[in-house]
């Protein structure tokens, strides 16, 4: 294969592509600061997300992070050299590509539904390009492997989101909502930060792999940082919880996504909640492993994220069965969902775990169509402006047929019934916690149960606004603007897909979790 | 003769056509399908003499044609085959005769009495008709207690059908209802007896050695092996399931406690009236009895069971019979008691009795019923004997050939219903004089036999003497041949039927003339094990005698013949006036018990109403409120919660850091605690 | 590949349908709906296959192809048929005909979705019958739930959206407890890498599973067993389990109802029938007596429910309850005769049930109501309708020369000999059904069909067009030829159920 | 006496505490985002020090990062803070509260 020419940098090409369309569209505002030519900028970014997509794919698809023969083995960036035994600040393995993946496949569907969106909004250009930008953070969130490069993409991703939260900027919801995420990630990633200095200084180093070493080599008899290790431990995985609008860090997260524009939404609650996971994934899978980790702190952080995955869950899910406006419900549910794929880290056991692991890395993929196409979907209903609650999508199926069988895809996908996509990585996931087999993920189980129930009652609350409802008031004829159209459809067929082509996706993710646990 | 077996089949395939044609084409025929259905009878008229005619010439037919269901009996003893096959011996040659005659007598009558009344809806009462006849016929010839079950329920089902005739009235559907609901009532127990017994000796055959009846005489004297649940002795277990199948013949034959469907029955009209009554539902239970009484037989306290509630029957409804105004009331009465006297036979071991009355009944009930049939045509429709009166001299050949009938009813010598009812009461007395039991089942049967006497003669008196007390009554309607025809030839089967046993006489004067009990014991061809002897080798009855048979003859034939005239003239010093007045109040206080029927129908409309109802009612309640309520709870439950949840989110961000600082915290506690950080 | 061709046309006209215009829908799908009747008639009728499908049986129209690797078990695209899914398979496919023709009349507004639904919800069931992988099977298990709840949300009764949400729920969580409880059974068996129902049955048959959440392999296997059994339970359904059924069949359209009562149902109990009375012939020998119990309470209560109510589909809905209790009893009895009988009833009941609603649902099509207490003497003004409704309520009583009685009889005579603690006493407090429900039935029949006309109607009632009638007498004479000669199919059934009871071996 | 790694953590705890109780107090937004800075610096101060103590450099330079984005995050939140004050006239951080439950 090709790869092996290229010399090691270009292993985060993903991540530099859409660094340089960041950049290209900065030039292009620049060039033309007064007009805004809408195809341009949207086509500058689509293309450049599409291009990261493919070169991620073509990546996976060469083997990069596999072992073995024809597997190209890990790219390790940045590794200081011999005499430095840090240890690479990036790795580009399977799991990072996979979520460069994801992260790429929402930034190019959110680039096309906004075309529309943002019909006769201003600051086109620093909208695309901010967006670009938080892009760039999240797939280089994906590949960082050590907790400063992890602390500068996680900033470089958020920073940006705060921005384009606020875009509209005279929308009171919009500035109100963005004035919250960005007082809560403030905070945040301050804990975050105390945390990483927690345990630079528990374990002196900063690299994951070096933390790991450290601690192996630390004697578990009497370890005297145990309380700083686990303080900063704890922090660490404050931020990560920020990142993912996790409980109790999701205070932010209904108010963001209700008040920022519905492509942003979607684009926060899919991309920016996948990054983070990756992140969790890659930090406790690396630098903290269970059995040293818990012969040092004398406890398996899997609790945490047990207890974590239980409260998420409810809250999410209990809260949004009663909302009355549509994109909150979706908020919340979105919150569901991480408390969903933070069994893919409570499920983790010391041998393996990769199945229930790799089940949480297809739910965020499968998450990335179904959530996202959502949230189009709003994105539309705001376009024709029909209004925020259940009773006024009542009956938009007699006027959009197309795009309410899509919203119904959506809602079944996200309630996790066949024959769509999400019912793989839901029950796979539910899978994979009985198959730990311990007790506690026994109860994680049936806290989804019930979860689930609960679920299937509000997103069937939506399908039946649009389908059954008959309206409440008699609207003119609705538009089709095609970019959102195009990127309702596309994602609704690829939720569809994803049920008979679901293998290599299952495949990779298990690899990619195996790989790294 | 050999060959005409193989045609068997289509002794109840004809009907069955006539069935299908009349319902499908019956509106655009003549007559409204009636000549298919008299086609049809008459064409099973011809076979079944025919099949009468070859079992007399020695041969007998038992064939299995049809392959049902196979399979293993869950009890462990075998395989099982569930069929389809014809069996015709002596007894159900005789009574293929008898069916099809009546049953195409009723379709000649029925041109008179429904298309001459210009009746609509006529294809659907001719497709019942040939149903019923389809099924009874069938019944008759079944060669297994499956196959009889399942006709026995067909005959259920066309009864529904023609009851509710008329279902534009409010009566008649529900009398519909009440016929079909309490016999299958007795066929529940039917059904389980047939299971029971299947399980038992894993075979229904009737005939054979592969008979039940034979592997449960194995069983008995061990030579044989049965199942029978938790280890219950095979002698009671036999006498359950025996009783469970009693269940369905008391329904069916109306005995009691399940007889108040009759009277309702006669909603339907009279001509289904006289088919029901005297050739097919009715006569089905007491057949079954017949045709399985091998298996009676080998239970002493089924039989005693069976005669007691016979005789109680008989003359329970023959009380009732005394104070009914309707002619078709006093009929159905008078059938449910003459049935009580065949099962009263059938009990006291005298099979060829029971078989002998069931023939005669058979054709003396229909001719009575066609008889009240002709005068309800000749009273425009009137029904009450208070409205009737004088028709003697306007419809003679009605007023003669129902005279026979009574006659024969009332077991008048030498008419039919003498011979067959005076040795039902023969056999049972000398039974009677052993057991106790059947004494008892005796007396009541012979106390029955003055009521019998009253009550028929009353209906005649009533009917046709004296003055026409209304103007219908005065100038009655003419009635055609179709109605007279059928009149005369039953009126003469009522008087001579007789000689076909005549016991006594023989009994007295040694002459060899008991023709049916000869016919029935084989002396013509018989299957294996289903004559008459083998019954009675099987038979645990003493039998005793008042000094000599002769006496014991006589004295029983004089005993009922004394009641049966003390009845008789009685009804006639009180109602063969010119001016007969009711005389219930002589009655007194009995009176309102025995008008409301003893209150039968009373409580079993409350058991069904007044129990069954309210119940389901409450059960209904309950599902509503508890067990649904219990899951609209659990929903309401968490949406509640839901809506508590959601305010966590008060939307003043100082509260959410501040909440999100305890969550952290708690989550540091809980931890630390587990970890020990703090120590 | 025959069952892949079922779903597939299915499916395509499912797609095809949803895209006609509505005027044209009915009949598009019709013409449609006829392939896979079609298929599956040919299919029977070149029915090759032995034994039961679990447990080492040669298998009709088998296919496999590799779709999953989960770790290191496997999941694959697995289907095939045996005397016990095909007789389903095609009461499937015939019903579904017959309902599409049956909702010409009632269907007046977005017919091309309705058809298309109908068919989509076929190729599901379809599947459900015919998947033998575990996970391929639960797709189609749950997917059959999206029409069903848009059938009756859209086109169903008054209170239709609360029904269809209930059944929507219910029916889901229940599956979602049988799912995992299934899924900690795979994971505790020894040696199981697949998730295909004939590996899981053998493994269970020899040896069982190991020890998991500190319990030991037996008492596991009994825990998944109440839990699946439960899961199922609400899917029959089984009282206490039952009460969304009618909820969900007097707010369904009438097509709906008739697919409801005559598939939807037999779902659970064929369920029941391959997984906890195939695979765990220890714990249903353990649990015969409250199982037996439960059944018996089903029968009677449920009847007792339909005596009490007035609107003839409550009763027609509680009466299935009733219905599927006898399956219960039967499949509990574990003999031939009785899991064979209980797996002819579900063909018979599926033909009954969908009689009774379709001749209920042409009454309701002229009257517009369904009170028992508003009607009178039907008929009089629709006489072949209500010949028909009457056929068809005998036949629920188990009227003898119809498939009910036969059903019936093989479940009362395969219980009764059972060898399960006290069965002939179970069997025949059972067997009083037969007497009550004749008399809830005779005794709406009374009220709303016979008697004197009466009904306030503003227009004329008239005699229904052909196309209603025409289904209903296909079905009316299916039941007959069933209950005339069981052996259509109570020979393949038998074939198929005797392995169960021999444990296996064969 | 020397001032030995613990009195390090001690100071940078205390000054994390005291920026955690300006943020669950002070609603004036800027207040809020000087707290923030408070909770930067402490961490910062924590790298530093235990960037001498294991004598390795990379938690100096981590907290050079740390400053830089820390004074990329108070230009954004000025950013919003202004457009804050346009919509709502107000720069008190519990005014705004249009979306809730």
């Amino acid at each position: 294969m090709a790869v092996f020419d290229l010399p090691g940098w270009t292993g985060l090409a993903p991540a530099l592509i859409l660094a340089a369309t960041a950049l290209v569209l900065f030039v292009v505002d620049s060039i033309s600061p007064r007009s805004t030519n809408r195809a341009v900028l949207a086509g500058i970014s689509v293309t450049g997300a599409l291009a990261s997509l493919a070169v991620a794919v073509w990546f996976i698809a060469a083997g990069v992070g596999q072992s073995g023969l024809e597997g190209l083995g890990v790219i390790e960036l940045f590794d200081g050299g011999a005499e430095f035994a840090g240890g690479s600040q990036f790795v580009v393995d399977q799991m990072a590509l996979y979520f460069m993946i994801i992260v790429a496949v929402v930034t190019a569907l959110v680039s096309v539904a906004s075309y529309d969106y943002m019909d006769g909004h201003t600051y086109q250009a620093e909208y695309y390009s901010l967006m670009i930008l938080a892009a760039t953070g999240m797939s280089l969130m994906a590949a960082a492997n050590s907790l400063v490069t992890i602390f500068i993409a996680l900033e470089l991703a958020s920073l940006p989101s705060y921005a384009l939260v606020a875009i509209l900027k005279d929308n009171r919801g919009s500035v109100e909502a963005s004035l919250k995420y960005f007082l809560i990630g403030a905070l945040s990633s301050a804990i975050m930060v105390y945390g990483i200095s927690l345990i630079y200084g528990a374990t002196g180093s900063l690299q994951l792999d070096a933390i790991a070493s450290e601690l192996a080599a630390a004697d578990a008899d009497d370890y005297a940082y145990d309380g700083i290790l686990g303080l900063g431990i704890l922090m660490l995985i404050g931020g990560f919880a920020f990142k993912t609008a996790s409980v109790p860090f999701h205070f932010w997260a209904p108010e963001a996504y209700e008040g920022a524009p519905a492509p942003i939404s979607a684009f926060l609650s899919s991309a920016s909640k996948a990054a983070g996971f990756v992140i969790a994934f890659r930090v406790f899978t690396t630098a903290f492993p269970l059995e040293v980790t818990a012969g040092l702190i004398g406890i398996d952080w899997t609790w945490a994220f047990i207890i974590l995955a239980i409260v998420t869950m409810t809250v999410g899910n209990f809260a949004a069965a009663t909302q009355d406006t549509v994109k909150r419900m979706l908020a919340y549910s979105s919150i569901g969902h991480a408390g969903y794929a933070l069994i893919g880290l409570a499920g983790l056991t010391v041998d393996g775990g990769e199945l229930v692991m790799g089940a949480a890395m297809m739910h965020l993929l499968v998450y990335g169509f179904m959530n996202t196409g959502a949230f189009l979907f709003v994105a539309l209903a705001e376009y024709w402006g029909v209004g925020r609650t259940f009773e006024d999508y009542n009956g938009l199926a007699t006027q959009a047929p197309v795009a309410c069988f899509a919203l119904g895809i959506f809602m079944f996908s996200l309630a996790g019934i066949p024959p769509l996509g999400g019912f793989w990585s839901k029950y796979f996931l539910f899978t994979g916690a009985i198959g730990v087999g311990s007790t506690a993920m026994l109860v994680v189980a049936a806290a989804l149960v019930v979860n689930s129930a609960l679920s299937l009652y509000y997103y069937s609350r939506l399908v039946k606004a649009v389908w059954i409802e008959d309206p409440l008031v008699d609207r003119d004829a609705l538009t089709q603007p095609t970019g959102l159209y195009a990127a309702i459809v596309f994602a609704a067929v690829m939720t569809v897909v994803l049920l008979p082509a679901f293998g290599p996706v299952s495949e990779t993710a298990i690899e990619a979790a195996a790989a790294v646990i | 003769m050999e060959g005409v077996f193989s045609y068997a089949p289509a002794i109840a395939a004809f009907p069955l056509v006539a069935f299908v044609i009349a319902l499908a084409f019956g509106k655009y025929m003549p007559k409204k399908g009636a000549f298919a259905g008299i086609f049809a009878t008459l064409g099973s008229l011809v076979l079944s003499v025919l099949m009468l005619v070859a079992v007399a010439s020695g041969e007998v037919y038992h064939e299995t044609l049809y392959e049902w269901a196979i399979g293993e009996t869950p009890s462990g003893i075998g395989g099982i085959e569930f069929t389809f096959g014809i069996l015709i011996d002596p007894l159900s040659a005789l009574m293929l005769v008898i069916v099809s005659l009546i049953a195409f007598l009723v379709h000649v009558f029925s041109l008179g009495y429904m298309n001459a009344e210009g009746e609509t809806g006529l294809p659907r009462y001719y497709a019942g008709l040939g149903l019923f006849t389809f099924s009874m016929l069938a019944f008759v010839f079944a060669d297994n207690l499956l196959m009889a079950f399942m006709f026995f329920e067909l005959v259920g089902l066309c009864s529904f059908l023609l009851i509710g005739f008329w279902f534009r009235t409010r009566s008649a559907p529900s009398a519909a209802k009440k016929a079909f609901l309490v016999t299958r009532f007795g066929d529940y127990f039917f059904l389980i007896g047939v299971v029971a017994i299947a399980a038992t000796f894993g075979t229904l055959q009737f005939a054979g050695d592969g008979s039940f009846v034979a592997a449960a005489e194995a069983a008995m004297d061990g030579t044989g092996e049965a199942w029978t649940p938790a280890g219950i002795g095979i002698e009671s277990w036999v006498t359950v399931t025996g009783l469970l199948v009693l269940g369905g013949v008391i329904g069916k034959s109306a005995q009691f406690p399940l007889h108040t469907w009759l009277p309702d029955a006669m909603e339907g009209p009279t001509t289904v009236s006289a088919l029901i009554h005297a050739a097919t539902m009715v006569a089905a239970g007491v057949y079954l009895v017949a045709r399985m009484f091998g298996y009676y037989a080998l239970s002493p306290t089924a039989l005693a069971i069976i005669a007691f509630v016979g005789g109680f029957t008989a003359l329970f409804a023959a009380t009732m019979g005394v104070v009914k105004d309707d002619i078709k009331q006093v009929l159905a009465y008078s059938t449910i008691s003459q049935y009580g006297y065949m099962m009263l036979g059938l009990g006291v071991g005298g099979y060829v009795a029971g078989v002998f009355h069931l023939m005669n009944h058979a054709f003396f009930k229909a001719l009575l019923f066609l008889g009240a049939g002709s005068v309800i045509v000749i009273m425009h429709h009137e029904q009450d004997m208070w409205k009737m009166g004088g028709l003697k001299d306007k419809a003679p050949v009605t007023y003669y050939t129902f005279l026979a009938g009574a006659l024969a009813l009332a077991g008048i010598i030498p008419f039919s219903g003498f011979w067959s009812k005076d040795e039902i009461l023969f056999d049972a007395m000398i039974v009677g004089l052993e057991e106790p039991v059947i004494l008892a089942a005796y007396v009541m049967g012979l106390l029955a036999v003055f009521f019998t006497g009253f009550y028929t003669f009353r209906m005649v008196f009533l009917t046709f003497h004296g003055e026409p007390r209304s103007e219908t009554a005065e100038d009655p309607h003419p009635v055609g041949w179709s109605i007279k025809a059928p009149l005369i030839v039953l009126g003469v089967l009522a008087l001579v039927a007789g000689i076909a046993n005549l016991a006594p006489v023989a009994k007295l004067t040694g002459l060899d003339i008991t023709f049916l009990q000869g016919w029935l014991d084989g002396e013509y061809g018989a299957v294996e094990g289903l004559t008459y002897g083998a019954y009675s080798d099987l038979l645990a009855y003493e039998t005793g005698v008042i000094g000599s048979e002769q006496l014991t003859v006589l004295l029983a034939a004089g005993l009922s013949l004394l009641l049966a005239f003390s009845g008789a003239g009685l009804a006639w010093k009180l109602y063969n006036v010119p001016e007969p007045v009711a005389h219930k109040e002589r009655l007194g206080s009995v009176r309102e018990t025995i008008e409301a029927n003893y209150y039968q129908d009373e409580y079993q409309v409350w058991l069904a109403e007044g129990l069954t109802l309210p119940f389901a009612r409450a059960a209904d309640r309950f599902d509503q409120t508890v067990i649904d309520g219990l899951v609209d709870g659990v929903s309401t439950g968490s949406r509640s919660a839901g809506s508590r949840m959601r305010r966590l989110q008060t939307g003043i961000v100082t509260n959410y850091a501040a909440l999100l600082v305890a969550g952290f915290i708690a989550l540091l506690v809980v931890l630390g605690f587990l970890g020990g950080w703090f120590l | 590949m025959m069952i892949e061709a079922l779903i597939a046309v299915a499916l395509v006209g499912a797609l095809v349908t949803f895209l006609a215009p509505n005027r044209i829908a009915g009949k598009l799908a019709f013409a449609i709906s006829l392939v896979p009747a079609a298929l599956s008639l040919w299919m029977f009728s070149a029915f090759d296959g032995a034994g039961n499908a679990l447990l080492e049986g040669d298998l009709a129209f088998e296919s496999q192809v590799e779709w999953l690797q989960l770790s290191e078990y496997s999941i694959s695209w697995f289907v095939g048929l045996d005397g016990i899914s095909l007789p389903l398979v095609v009461l499937t496919t015939i019903l579904t005909t017959l309902a599409i023709v049956s909702s010409w009349t009632p269907i007046d507004e977005r017919e091309s979705q309705f058809y298309g639904l109908l068919l989509f919800i076929e190729a599901n069931l379809i599947g459900v019958f015919a998947a033998l992988d575990f996970f391929v099977w639960f797709i189609f298990w749950e997917a059959v739930l999206i029409p069903m709840y848009l059938l009756i949300g859209i086109w169903g009764g008054p209170r239709r959206k609360y029904a269809a949400i209930k059944f929507f729920v219910y029916t889901n969580v229940a599956s979602l407890l049988m799912f995992g409880a299934f899924i900690a059974l795979v994971f505790a068996l020894p040696e199981v890498t697949t998730f295909a129902l004939p590996d899981v049955a053998t493994a269970m048959l020899n040896g069982g599973p190991e020890a998991m959440f500190g319990v030991a392999g037996t008492t596991l296997a009994s825990i998944v067993f109440v839990a699946m059994f439960i899961g199922f339970a609400v899917k029959v359904p089984i009282v206490p389990f039952h009460t969304w059924l009618p909820d969900a069949h007097v707010e369904a359209p009438t097509p709906a109802s008739v697919l409801l009562a005559g598939v939807l149902l037999k779902m659970g109990t064929y369920a029941l029938l391959r997984f906890n009375f195939t695979m765990f012939p220890d714990q249903v020998e353990a649990y015969a007596v409250p199982i037996a119990a439960i059944a018996v309470i089903s029968v009677i209560y449920g009847a007792l429910l339909a005596l009490a109510q007035t609107d003839l589909k409550r009763i027609v809905a509680y009466s299935s309850v009733s219905s599927m209790g006898y399956v219960i009893l039967g499949l509990i009895a574990y003999t031939q005769f009785g899991v064979g009988g209980a797996t002819f009833q579900m063909v018979s009941h599926g033909l009954i049930s969908g009689l009774m609603f379709m001749a209920v649902g042409v009454i309701y099509n002229a009257t517009h109501t369904r009170m028992v207490t508003d009607m009178s003497g039907m008929a009089d003004r629709m006489p072949v309708a209500v010949g028909i409704l009457v056929a068809g309520a005998f036949g629920y009583m188990g009227l003898p020369l119809m498939s009910g009685f036969a059903a019936e009889y093989f479940i009362f005579f395969g219980s009764f000999g059972a060898d399960f603690p006290y069965a002939p006493i179970f069997t025949a407090l059972a067997m009083f059904g037969i007497v009550l429900v004749a008399g809830y039935l005779l005794f709406a029949m009374q009220r709303a069909v016979f008697g004197p006309y009466n009904l306030e109607t503003d227009y004329e009632v008239s005699t229904a067009p052909l196309h209603d009638i025409a289904p209903m007498f296909v079905l009316l004479g299916l039941i007959i030829a069933l209950g005339v000669a069981p052996d259509l199919i109570f020979e393949m059934i038998t074939d198929a159920v005797d392995p169960i009871l021999d444990g296996g071996e064969l | 006496m020397s001032v030995g790694i613990e009195h390090y953590v001690l100071l940078s705890m205390g000054l994390f505490c005291i920026g955690l109780f300006g943020i669950l107090t002070r609603r004036n937004a800027l207040m809020f985002l000087m707290s923030v800075e408070l909770m930067l610096n402490a961490a910062n101060i924590n790298l530093i020090a235990f960037a001498l103590y294991h004598g390795d450099l990379t938690g100096q330079v981590f907290a050079l990062f740390v400053m830089a984005l820390a004074a990329a995050e108070v230009a954004v939140g000025l950013g919003i803070i202004l457009v804050l004050y346009r919509n709502f006239r107000d720069v008190d951080v519990t005014v705004p509260t249009t979306m809730r439950w």
